[in-house]
């Protein structure tokens, strides 16, 4: 298990690094954090000729708040979030999220970047962005564009990033205050990849009705997903338990895992329902006693 | 007398050292990153291995060409299939319809991960180029997976040789087991089915060959745990005399729970290298090939029976069993079935029994020890059928066993298999166990949680832990009449061997030929003998590397079947004994005093009337060395000696196939309650207690170590692990990804208590317990979630009960399909 | 593992089955498919690209078309192998008659990955097929636009 | 074959200037270029954690690095803990809790272990099996292991 021959390039500037992606084409990949692309490349499973290791690029590693969203360069480590009281402040759903990741030497080295553009449908960070409608800066020769969420997933592993460009910027808007989250994900060992995980979010007005609802679903398609149908159910809702019971039926009828060795499709989409149910029933409990200090 | 691990022994207060948990000698080094493991090893001139292994489950090999590969830089050698079949023999095998077993295929590849060449390179990143360009090609043939199928008519056929895929077969009758049926007042049926899983070493197979072409000798440097009977099948496959084959274990080895016995087609994969490259070679496994390729416990299915009294008394059973050992019958398969063939019957007074095997062979991986080996299989299956007894009765299933149990005044008991139960107390520990759990407390607990609709199970299992294989059991596996052939070579026996010395500064070194691999063996040596010579543990040191070129040892010399509590402390303690006789008959000349009166103290030697006119350990042992003429008349020079411990009870099997399989029986009971996520499936493990008599205990903290060891690997084949295949034969569970070790977060804390039933047959009373909690903890995880699903009517007959199986049941219980 | 997946093609059945065996044009819908050359009648040597994301092999092996029965059914086997292992499929195509000009195919898969991708790589295989298999009837559909005559 | 890339890295203190392949683990740069074997290799795909070490003072997973991203940092091993012949904390715990049998994964737990332990020493019992949770050990079982860490956590925080 020992990865082929390759070049290796630690360009510093993103600059230079889109100019190393041009010069070595599609047998060039992007070295962020490794954590998921070097043990595949252990397996020579990927074959790269070319590696551009963005790690020196020190700028592209901050977070930053700007017009009621956190700017993430892309080389910020999961362990910088996880212990970002900014990040703890006005993205609780991120916050907690990121914790879910891997195990903390992953988190050490894993990054915010590699993560989202590694397109890993169980992955955290991708559902994050996708529950919150986040956006992903890429920049090419032909300068730069900001994708959302939507668009930037393709399949398993693929985003619509080019082979010449680089994602150096993740921008996900602050949680509002009124809002209630919560992250559930199903994993036979603590840290595992997820046989499937729900990103929750629900906004309540005062008289406890729910405004706005956002579902994401790991692990039960080749990206992750939002589970529109229950969003639809649950806006205008009061939110008892037998609506956030049928807000888990609908997720798993939603829902169109494939089996692996890890679980049948059958299991995947009862547990999409399960969770579902569990993060509202966290994320409602959240948005009370977040009005109640409100109110205090 | 019972008693929490860790504390000292009550009553003993005539052992100074043993029944102490000293620190452990092996520490230092291993937690400094001192550690000397075999990757460690600095070999001039080593060169690396990378082995070229099949994708496909079965397949003819038309073509292995290796020429584009040779022609890359760095790259010095390699061997194909046609070399292995040229320049080795196949290995010994042990059954009805021998097939021929290689270290690489020759003619036809039968599971995924089979070497089918081999490449020799500067480094191990050019050697795995190389792999890149060797041209293979296959003729792909139809594959078997399932034991079942593979013995119908039309199934597949792996060997030539082996009709219907059975690799052997016997039926094996004791007492009137017909009877037994016949005066039952019910017979209860199950099929079960229990997987395959690897208590997968972290550590993985290592070696380094180098062959020395002017000699002809080939040293083997490897993490090789024995039986040593695999020196002689390695020396014989490679075609060399077996004083020109060394093996070489280093101190360190990074676990292995049996796996590492099966190291051996390796050992001679490598030797073939070095005798073709002409440098020493390395090949460290990595991870993929060790989850693919190396070894594995045996899956089977089983179909039992047991005949049954209104009263709950088991008359006998008897069992169909189909042993699926993969691809090849590696040695020492078909162990898995013959191995408990003495303890068969558990703690269970049984008399009637009858087992009628099928060793199949599949397109698997080829199979052998693994901690537990067979026992985990067995007594699933009897404690499976214990519940359902209890169930069939409305009894609690507690109370069915201890009308079932051995009597304490029934020992040492002769089973009917042949076994020869040294001692114990089963009811005793039993209840123990129940006072450990807090079994009635915990059963209110049950109904409490119950009624507030929770999935809350208490399962109970209970084995006898067999200790030290006697060499013979094996040849259970051949039909009497063959073991009745002049040619035939009886096997029997289990021996161990220690040699201490004391230099002549007075200072003592034992050397081991044991290698363990954790047990902490270089702790209790020193225990052992500071307890014998009366020294202190510090005082001692012990070696524990062998070269089968220079360390004294028995063909069933190593550590597996939890052979070393047993048999080598014996090896050590006779020893010990030995040696002390005779520094106290040099003192006591020196002294010139009887023997009777020489007393020793801090280390100086003094007659027991004279305190003040003593003489220094160093000057009697200098006497030993220096001065021969100081010596009583006739004694040896030196202070040397090597003594061999063996069983005089491990007899070859008799005409009816009986034999006692084991040499100390150990006993054990777990007990645990469970909790299932109805959302999720998932068991949650509540509370675990375990009580076990071992007989007496050396090192507490050691013996509790082996027990939270072993119950984790019998939880991981229970809940998490299994290596899976698909229908075509491919592996799906050849990453840490897929073959899912549970993790500190998943791990339960266990009640841990003893009994200690000194066994009769060893100087100091001790068993081993190196398996012990991996045997029942899958019964009793069984018997757990079977108790938690039963109001709903469901039953547990296969494992692992992982969150999706467990869902499934409950998928089942409600009505719906899955 | 098994794959079932159908799709409606707004085509005739006689032109959805010409597109289907037109030589010139299966190295276009059969995915990844980088070259493709006759080597006897129905059998073909093919060199596919597949995988996804980082996760490419290149694979060599064959193509072979089988059990015709014009215009309603046949088989089509496709083998490759690379360094990653192989790919090994063996598929029944069926095209049913909706409408005139209407067609619906029915593919009936048997797939099997072996090697390396199998052994590693078990928590997307059969993710990919499914994206293989979805890939292709997007590529069938694009071919039959692409070719405006063929549609007439 | 690449080019053989120049390096300086520090590893328990020592200064090395070396050249690498670009291919070239961190984990085997440890153990066959410098002989500190003391860091093991358990599965080379970061599940294990048998390869963990300290990287600037932070766990990482020295099987999913190369030894050129190496350069300009500073790196601390199992050889590293020890100080003049005295063990640790985490050392003499994991000894007087019997937190180990064979060894092997030894080292990834105490660098694991050294990571949590610098950035604090009040843990639950949960959150020290959480923070250990990406270490496997296949002997003991790890209830003696988080016990050796929580009574490490105790010897440091006593100073």
């Amino acid at each position: 298990m020992k990865p082929v021959s390759f070049d290796y390039f630690a360009p510093t500037t993103v600059n230079e690094a889109v100019a190393l992606l041009e010069e070595h084409g599609d047998d060039a990949k992007i070295l962020a954090g490794g954590q998921s692309l070097v043990p595949m490349m252990n397996f020579r499973l990927v074959r790269p000729t070319c590696l551009v290791d963005i790690n020196q690029i020190r700028d592209l590693a901050y977070i930053h708040e700007k017009d009621d969203r956190l700017h993430i360069g892309a080389i910020t480590r999961h362990r910088d979030l996880e212990t970002s009281t900014l990040v703890q402040q006005c993205n609780g759903l991120l916050f907690e999220g990121v914790q879910l990741i891997g195990h903390t030497a992953i988190r050490t080295r894993g990054t915010v970047g590699g993560s989202i553009i590694h397109a890993d449908p169980t992955a955290e960070l991708p559902a994050i962005l996708a529950a919150l409608d986040g956006e992903v800066r890429l920049i090419g020769p032909k300068g730069q564009r900001t994708i959302s969420w939507r668009d930037l997933f393709v399949t398993f592993f693929t985003t619509v990033i080019e082979p010449v460009e680089i994602c150096d910027e993740i921008i996900i808007p602050k949680l509002p205050s009124s809002a209630g989250w919560a992250f559930e994900e199903f994993t036979r060992r603590h840290g595992d990849f997820a046989v499937a995980g729900v990103a929750a979010v629900i906004v309540t007005d005062n008289n406890d009705r729910c405004t706005d609802a956002r579902l994401a679903i790991t692990g039960t398609a080749p990206t992750p997903i939002r589970a529109t149908q229950a969003e639809s159910f649950l806006v205008g809702k009061s939110l008892t338990q037998t609506t956030l019971e049928e807000a888990g039926r609908l997720v798993s009828t939603e829902v169109e895992p494939e089996s692996d060795v890890h679980a049948t499709a059958n299991y995947r989409q009862h547990l999409a329902g399960a969770l579902t149910t569990r993060a509202l029933q966290r994320a409602v409990e959240r948005c009370l006693s977040r009005k109640d200090q409100r109110e205090k | 007398m019972s008693k929490k691990a860790g504390e000292q022994i009550p009553g003993r207060t005539d052992y100074k050292w043993i029944g102490k948990s000293i620190p452990r000698h092996e520490d230092a080094r291993l937690l400094t990153g001192r550690g000397t493991f075999v990757d460690d090893l600095n070999i001039p001139n080593v060169h690396h291995a990378a082995i070229l292994r099949s994708p496909h489950a079965h397949a003819r090999i038309s073509k292995v060409d290796l020429r584009r590969a040779l022609n890359l830089k760095g790259v010095i050698g390699g061997i194909t299939g046609a070399d292995v079949l040229e320049r080795t023999r196949p290995f010994s095998v042990v059954a009805t319809s021998p097939m021929q077993y290689y270290c690489m295929a020759t003619d036809k590849v039968r599971f995924v991960g089979e070497p089918v060449a081999a490449i020799v390179a500067r480094d191990r990143y050019i050697a795995e180029d190389a792999l890149d360009l060797i041209d293979v090609e296959y003729e792909t043939l139809p594959a078997i997976v399932d034991p079942e199928k593979a013995v119908e008519s039309d199934a597949p056929i792996l060997h030539e040789e082996v009709p219907n895929n059975i690799a052997c077969h016997r039926l094996l009758s004791y007492g009137d087991v017909d009877a037994a049926f016949d005066q039952a007042d019910f017979v209860l049926r199950e099929r079960l089915v229990f997987p395959r899983y690897t208590s997968m070493p972290l550590e993985t197979f290592a070696i380094i060959s180098s062959y020395d072409h002017f000699r002809g000798g080939l040293t083997l440097w490897s993490n090789f745990m024995g039986p040593f009977i695999m020196h002689p099948i390695t020396a014989r496959a490679l075609k060399i005399a077996e004083n020109n084959l060394r093996f070489i274990v280093p101190p360190d080895i990074g676990g292995s729970f049996g796996i590492k016995t099966s190291i051996y087609p390796y050992l001679t994969l490598l030797g073939l290298l070095s005798m073709q490259v002409d440098v020493p070679v390395k090949w460290i496994e990595d991870r993929r090939e060790h989850l693919l390729a190396s070894s594995v416990q045996t899956d089977r299915v089983s179909y039992r029976e047991v005949a049954v009294t209104k009263t709950g008394v088991v008359l006998g059973f008897r069992t169909k069993l189909y042993d699926n050992v993969g691809a090849y019958l590696r040695t020492p398969e078909p162990a898995t079935t013959f191995r408990p063939i003495g303890n068969v019957v558990g703690p269970y007074q049984v008399k009637n029994l009858q087992i009628d095997a099928d060793i199949v062979v599949t397109n698997k991986c080829p199979t052998g020890p693994n901690r537990a080996y067979g026992c985990a299989h067995l007594y699933f299956e009897q404690e499976r059928l214990m519940d359902k007894v209890a169930e069939k009765l409305k009894l609690d299933p507690a109370e069915v066993r201890l009308r079932n149990f051995i009597q304490p005044d029934e020992f040492p008991y002769t089973t009917p298999t042949g076994g020869i139960y040294d001692s114990g107390d089963y009811p005793k520990a039993f209840q123990l166990a129940l006072k450990t759990f807090g079994y009635e407390a915990m059963r209110k607990q049950q109904k409490t949680a119950r009624a507030d609709g929770r999935l809350f199970g208490i399962g109970i299992s209970t084995g006898v832990d067999p200790s030290v294989s006697n060499m013979g059991y094996l040849t259970v596996a051949l039909d009497p009449e063959v073991r009745q052939h002049p040619d035939y070579l009886p096997k029997s026996g289990a021996a161990e061997t220690a040699t201490i010395k004391i230099d002549p500064l007075g200072q003592v070194t034992v050397g081991l030929s044991s290698t363990p691999q954790g047990q902490g063996h270089e702790t209790i040596v020193a225990q052992i003998v500071a307890e014998e010579l009366e020294l202190s543990p510090e005082d001692v040191t012990v070696i524990d590397e062998c070269d089968t070129a220079k360390n004294i040892w028995s063909i069933s010399s190593g550590t597996y079947s939890s052979r070393f509590a047993s048999v080598g402390t014996s090896a050590v303690a006779n020893a010990a004994k030995t040696l002390r006789e005779k520094i106290f008959r040099i003192a006591a000349h020196l002294l010139k005093v009887d023997v009777e009166d020489v007393v020793f103290e801090d280390r100086r030697f003094y007659a027991r009337e004279t305190p003040t006119q003593s003489i220094k350990l160093s000057h009697v042992a200098g006497t030993a060395h220096w001065n021969p003429n100081g010596l009583p008349e006739g004694m040896e020079v030196g202070l040397n000696v090597t003594e061999t411990f063996s069983f005089p009870l491990a007899h070859a099997p008799d005409q009816k196939d009986r034999v006692n399989s084991s040499n100390t029986y150990g006993f054990m009971v777990d007990l645990m309650a469970v909790d299932i996520d109805p959302d999720t499936g998932q068991v949650k493990i509540l509370k675990y207690a375990s009580v076990h008599d071992a007989g007496t205990i050396i090192h507490p903290k050691i013996l509790e170590g082996q027990i939270y060891g072993g119950a984790m690997h019998g939880i991981a084949g229970a809940l998490f692990e299994q290596q899976l295949y698909d229908d075509e034969g491919q592996c799906l569970t050849a990453t840490l990804v897929d073959y899912e070790c549970p993790f500190s977060t998943e791990a339960p804390k266990i009640d841990i208590a003893h009994i200690e039933s000194p066994s009769p047959f060893t100087p100091l009373g001790s068993k081993g317990a190196g398996e012990s909690s991996s045997e029942t903890a899958p019964a009793c995880i069984a018997n757990a979630v079977a108790d938690a699903l039963s109001p709903l009517g469901v039953n547990v007959t296969e494992l692992p009960l992982t969150p999706n199986r467990c869902w499934e049941l409950l998928q089942s219980a409600r009505g719906q399909t899955t | 593992m098994k794959l079932q997946v159908e799709h409606v093609f707004q085509v005739s059945r006689d032109v959805l089955w010409q597109v289907l065996h037109d030589q010139t044009r299966m190295a276009d819908w059969i995915p990844g498919c980088e070259k493709l050359e006759e080597i006897e009648p129905d059998r073909f040597a093919a060199t596919m690209k597949i995988g996804v994301g980082a996760i490419k092999g290149t694979y060599k092996g064959t193509v072979q078309i089988a059990e015709k029965q014009e215009p309603s059914q046949y088989t089509l086997a496709v083998e490759g192998s690379a360094a990653p292992g192989f790919v090994r499929g063996k598929a029944l195509m069926k095209l049913h008659v909706e409408d005139a000009n209407v067609t619906r195919l029915v593919i009936d898969a048997d797939a099997q990955v072996g090697g390396l991708i199998a052994s590693v790589g078990q928590r997307f295989v059969s993710g990919i097929a499914k994206q293989l298999t979805r890939e292709l009837l997007a590529n069938i559909e694009q071919s039959l636009r692409s070719k405006p005559e063929a549609t007439a | 074959m690449s080019k053989r890339i120049p390096i300086s890295v520090t590893v328990n203190g020592e200064t090395y200037e070396e050249y690498v392949q670009p291919r070239k683990l961190l984990v085997d740069f440890l153990r066959e270029d410098l002989r500190l074997t003391g860091t093991h290799v358990g599965c080379e795909h970061g599940i294990c954690g048998s390869c963990t070490i300290l990287m600037n003072d932070e766990a990482v997973r020295s099987c999913l690095m190369f030894a050129v991203q190496a350069n300009g940092t500073e790196l601390r091993t199992v050889e590293g803990l020890s100080k003049q012949g005295k063990l640790h904390p985490l050392q003499e715990a994991f000894q007087e809790q019997f937190g180990l049998q064979c060894g092997f994964c030894t080292p990834g737990f105490l660098m694991t272990a050294c990571d949590l332990l610098e950035h604090g020493q009040d843990y639950t019992e949960e959150e020290i099996r959480v923070a250990l949770s990406g270490n496997l050990c296949r002997c003991t079982g790890y209830q003696s292991i988080v016990e050796s860490v929580q009574v490490a956590a105790e010897k440091i925080r006593k100073g």
